[in-house]
């Protein structure tokens, strides 16, 4: 039953990759037909020859990276706050902290690009960056503060009393004790910044071309195969960052699993 | 919290705080350690305050009841913590942690992983991780309290071994009375923020100096009343002769549970009573009997015959055990 | 200080609602001058006569409602085990589970318009409310198994033998002990799915209009009192809806805590 | 987790089961719960197996350390439960919860929110709970656990008194030995999930059948010999004279820490032995004495007096306190 359950797991993470793949290098693979009829690279050659592709991946890591970093060196010590301690106001933080994720990015988006336009950050990577950070400072903000809420600061009161400075405390304690959850929050600050569509477009203003607005517009017009190739390489970095850190969340399986 | 304290304690003096759950007994040591900010009061170390010392500065360490043994680094590493963090040579570490270990009587594990320790292990590097740094004062905050109960005296007569031998200051924090007892020169009864004796162990165990201290030490019979001429006249139970024919006035007498003896016959200084539980506790026998208004506890040695529920017998409190204690 | 803070925290909610409140009611306020010069509410008559806006909001809301319970009947008992159960594979659930917030709902969306058009539920309420339970899932399910996680099944132990029937127990019991966190599980789900934008536009495929997706309509055409109208009806019940349950998350305060 | 557990239990009896944690003691009232299941074996109420029968009607009722009253019930309406689910009339309820809480010694407190109690308070209700539905078998997992001392001493006599006065059936699960002897009528000492011993609590804390259940009860020396003609060839430590004169053989005798006697003079069945540590316990004074390869625990009651650490004594053995102990 549990392999089964597996099974089932693993086809629904790998068959649209698989059905990505097919149709980016095949064409005429059309509804009656069991295969396709031919296979080819010509769609896939095209859409790499587009310089817009790979700069539209370039643009879309290099502001991830950006992201990912304002995110954790602003989620910390907000999610200290928050986990550890208890304040008045604290469940108005959390609220505010949330909006984003309720109340809707395209009245957040709008309001921000007139803000943006006034000085000069629309249409720059910064400004887009920027932007990223109300959809990933939830999602940041949310799994460090669990991690604080398990988070037991006798370790700390430890290191104190045997003389450690409060910058080696830092170091030496507090980070080693959250590594696993720093990792955590950091691939959602990444993929969900990678995968922002709405603020790009409404912040970017035709400037800043990342996968996704490609994706939107490759959407409207309607090849499939292109549509594939694009998907594909939209997928595909998030796939091996998850594989990649997946080695890493199991070996610490037990702390993430009391994280949430 | 604590309200009216103030404690002193000799060098090399093992003392213990002994209170009931949030008495205050933990907020004592972490104002000391720095960890929580004393509101007004001082806290000095031979005679100068402590208080502008920055709280790794301070030599105070401090014990938990979980070891708190960093989980990412090994027993060698974590015992020299401390020592590591003053920019101590790696070599000089590497002594004073065996060193360390022969003290606390696990040689030879230094490599181990901090997850393959008991929890009396775990105890034992965790006291050696707090004395290599060789600490003004060592502060011991219920650190045996999750052990199970053989594990647990072994690690009480070994930590008195280790105090005795090193003349570490030390404060022991616990609410086992047992514990408190054997582990120290002095005791301090701590109830609500309030140190309401502070004396040697066996003085504050047969002689407690009031009814609060009383109680916590285990002492359940008081009797209230008037003396005159060597009686005491007991408005709940009656007269009862006292060995103190000086004592003049109002005043309150105690006796501890295991003075009190049962018998079926009056005799002097012997009150009547109802008998309304019978425990069996191994050395002793417990009674609980009812006299008049008051109930006590009374414990025989063993042997001694089983009471049944609602037998009527007489209590005698020999006067040479009875002694004043403050309202 | 604290007074400070809350005094900035109501400025940054309730400033742009009053915004919005004033670009509705008035016409030709451009930058330079520091007033509207005009208070007019023929915008906001326009704005309600188009049938547009008010059969929008009716969509959104049954939508939502759908949505909501749906995604309460499918969390709760996904919750549960990812809450309480230790097993297999719980690493690998939840991935999936957190698979659409970090894989693009652009993606998501384009494959399951597909299946959505095989199958006959394109262009449906019922399409729109499945495909938005991609949104809603992760977060509902999150919410109550943080909730799972700090459950202790000893309560219904103890119903148990005391005599309750299974059913007893989760009226008499589960539901009892987890009312507040459904409350905010409910809000997080009618939220994110009154505000979706994407995925209503490719199932709906223009069949299916909701406020937000008016709302992206009229940010393309320009008119800042139109927008503003919109969006303060697209604001408005989300911010009702926070407030009503304001009340029964301060009231179950320290459950709401502990829970994050 | 249980490996070779077997009890049987009459009627109206109340047995304690005794055993570290992780012993397996909470497992045993779960599996009769219906909480965990049976792997293989059979739990039997009066001959019949109940393993078939659904949890919520078996009438076995469970009670943790933690009250786990519902709190958004009043203590009325917590009590009523169990009634309540089965179907009884309101009015009918009401009487009874009226019983209860005057059985329980909370007269009148009905409408009561339940975080007001305190946590002796919110045991007792808990007790109410269970036992207002009548079980076959109540069944108390270290209920006491965590409450303060006096409470808890409180709260023993009362357990006990409700149990005889309404005769039920009654495990009760603990760690602590003091209150295993004071709340039972038999004791089983549960040890890595086997019962080592079961029988009267005097019986086992006098005369424990073996080894493993010896050292639980407090037992700490064991001398392994070839006995003959009344005396034990004692590999560590020497001869020493018994009082069964048939006994041939490899045995293995023990004592209690309380019977052994320290002294000066070397004497019949006295060993010679260095003072380790010497803690004060109240009522008896602990000295540790290693004997050659040995070490053992020695109460000695108060007044006693203080041994400094290395001195030389001799420690007695009674021949009429030492007993055989299966290894």
């Amino acid at each position: 039953m549990k392999y089964v359950i597996r099974a089932l797991l693993y086809l629904v993470l790998v068959a649209p990759l698989a059905l990505f793949i097919v149709y980016s290098f095949t064409e005429g693979w059309f509804f009656p037909a069991p295969f396709p009829s031919e296979w080819t690279t010509t769609t896939f050659q095209r859409a790499m020859d587009d310089p817009r592709t790979l700069g539209g991946m370039w643009q879309g890591f290099v502001i991830a990276v950006i992201v990912s970093l304002l995110s954790l060196i602003l989620a910390f010590p907000a999610a200290r706050a928050l986990g550890l301690r208890q304040f008045r106001g604290r469940q108005i933080a959390w609220l505010v902290l949330f909006l984003p994720t309720v109340v809707p990015p395209l009245a957040i988006g709008m309001g921000l690009n007139i803000l943006f336009l006034r000085v000069g950050l629309a249409g720059t990577i910064m400004g887009v960056s920027l932007a990223h950070l109300i959809s990933t400072l939830p999602y940041t903000v949310f799994t460090l503060s669990s991690a604080f809420a398990r988070y037991d600061e006798n370790y700390e009161h430890q290191a104190l009393a045997l003389g450690a400075s409060p910058a080696q405390i830092f170091f030496n304690i507090t980070l080693r004790m959250m590594t696993p959850s720093l990792v955590v929050a950091t691939l959602f600050a990444f993929l969900v910044s990678w995968s922002q569509y709405l603020l790009t477009l409404l912040i970017g203003g035709g400037k800043i071309i990342t996968l996704p607005v490609l994706l939107f517009t490759a959407a409207s017009g309607g090849n499939p195969s292109t549509i594939a190739i694009k998907s594909l390489l939209f997928i595909l970095p998030p796939a091996l960052v998850i594989a990649f850190t997946a080695r890493e969340l199991n070996r610490h399986g037990n702390d993430i699993r009391e994280q949430y | 919290m604590l309200k009216d304290f103030s404690l002193s304690i000799n060098d090399g003096e093992m003392v213990t705080l002994l209170g009931p759950s949030g008495s205050g007994k933990s907020t004592v040591l972490k104002l000391i350690a720095g960890i929580e900010q004393l509101d007004n009061g001082d806290i000095r170390f031979d005679g100068e305050s402590i208080l502008q010392t920055e709280p790794n500065k301070r030599g105070a360490v401090l014990m938990f009841q979980k070891s708190y043994l960093f989980p990412f680094l090994n027993v060698e590493e974590n015992i020299g913590f401390g020592l590591k963090m003053q920019g101590v040579a790696p070599s000089v570490i590497q002594g004073e942690v065996k060193r360390m270990l022969s003290l606390i009587g696990l040689p030879g594990i230094e490599k181990r992983k901090v997850g393959q320790l008991s929890g009396g292990e775990g105890q034992r590097v965790a006291l050696a991780r707090a004395l290599v740094t060789q600490p003004k004062l060592l502060m011991l905050d219920e650190p045996l309290s999750s052990l199970d109960t053989s594990v647990r005296m072994n690690l009480q007569a070994a930590i008195r071994d280790i105090q005795r031998e090193l003349g570490i200051t030390t404060i022991f924090v616990t609410h086992d009375l047992s514990e408190a007892m054997a582990m120290s020169d002095r005791m301090a009864i701590l109830l609500d923020g309030e140190v309401t004796a502070y004396d040697k162990p066996e003085t504050l165990f047969h002689r407690p100096p009031c009814v609060r201290s009383a109680k916590f030490v285990g002492v359940d019979l008081f009797l209230e009343g008037e003396a005159s001429g060597g009686w005491l006249d007991a408005a709940d139970v009656g007269r009862v002769r006292l060995n103190d024919e000086s004592k003049v006035g109002r005043s309150v007498f105690a006796i501890r549970p295991e003075h009190i003896r049962i018998q079926k016959e009056e005799t002097e200084n012997s009150l009547a009573g109802v008998v309304q539980s019978c425990l069996f506790r191994g050395e002793a026998l417990e009674v609980q009997v009812r006299l008049g208004e008051l109930t006590t506890r009374v414990r025989l040695p063993m042997p001694a015959p089983m009471f049944a529920h609602g037998e009527n017998v007489f209590v005698q409190l020999p006067a040479e055990y009875l002694f004043e204690v403050a309202a």
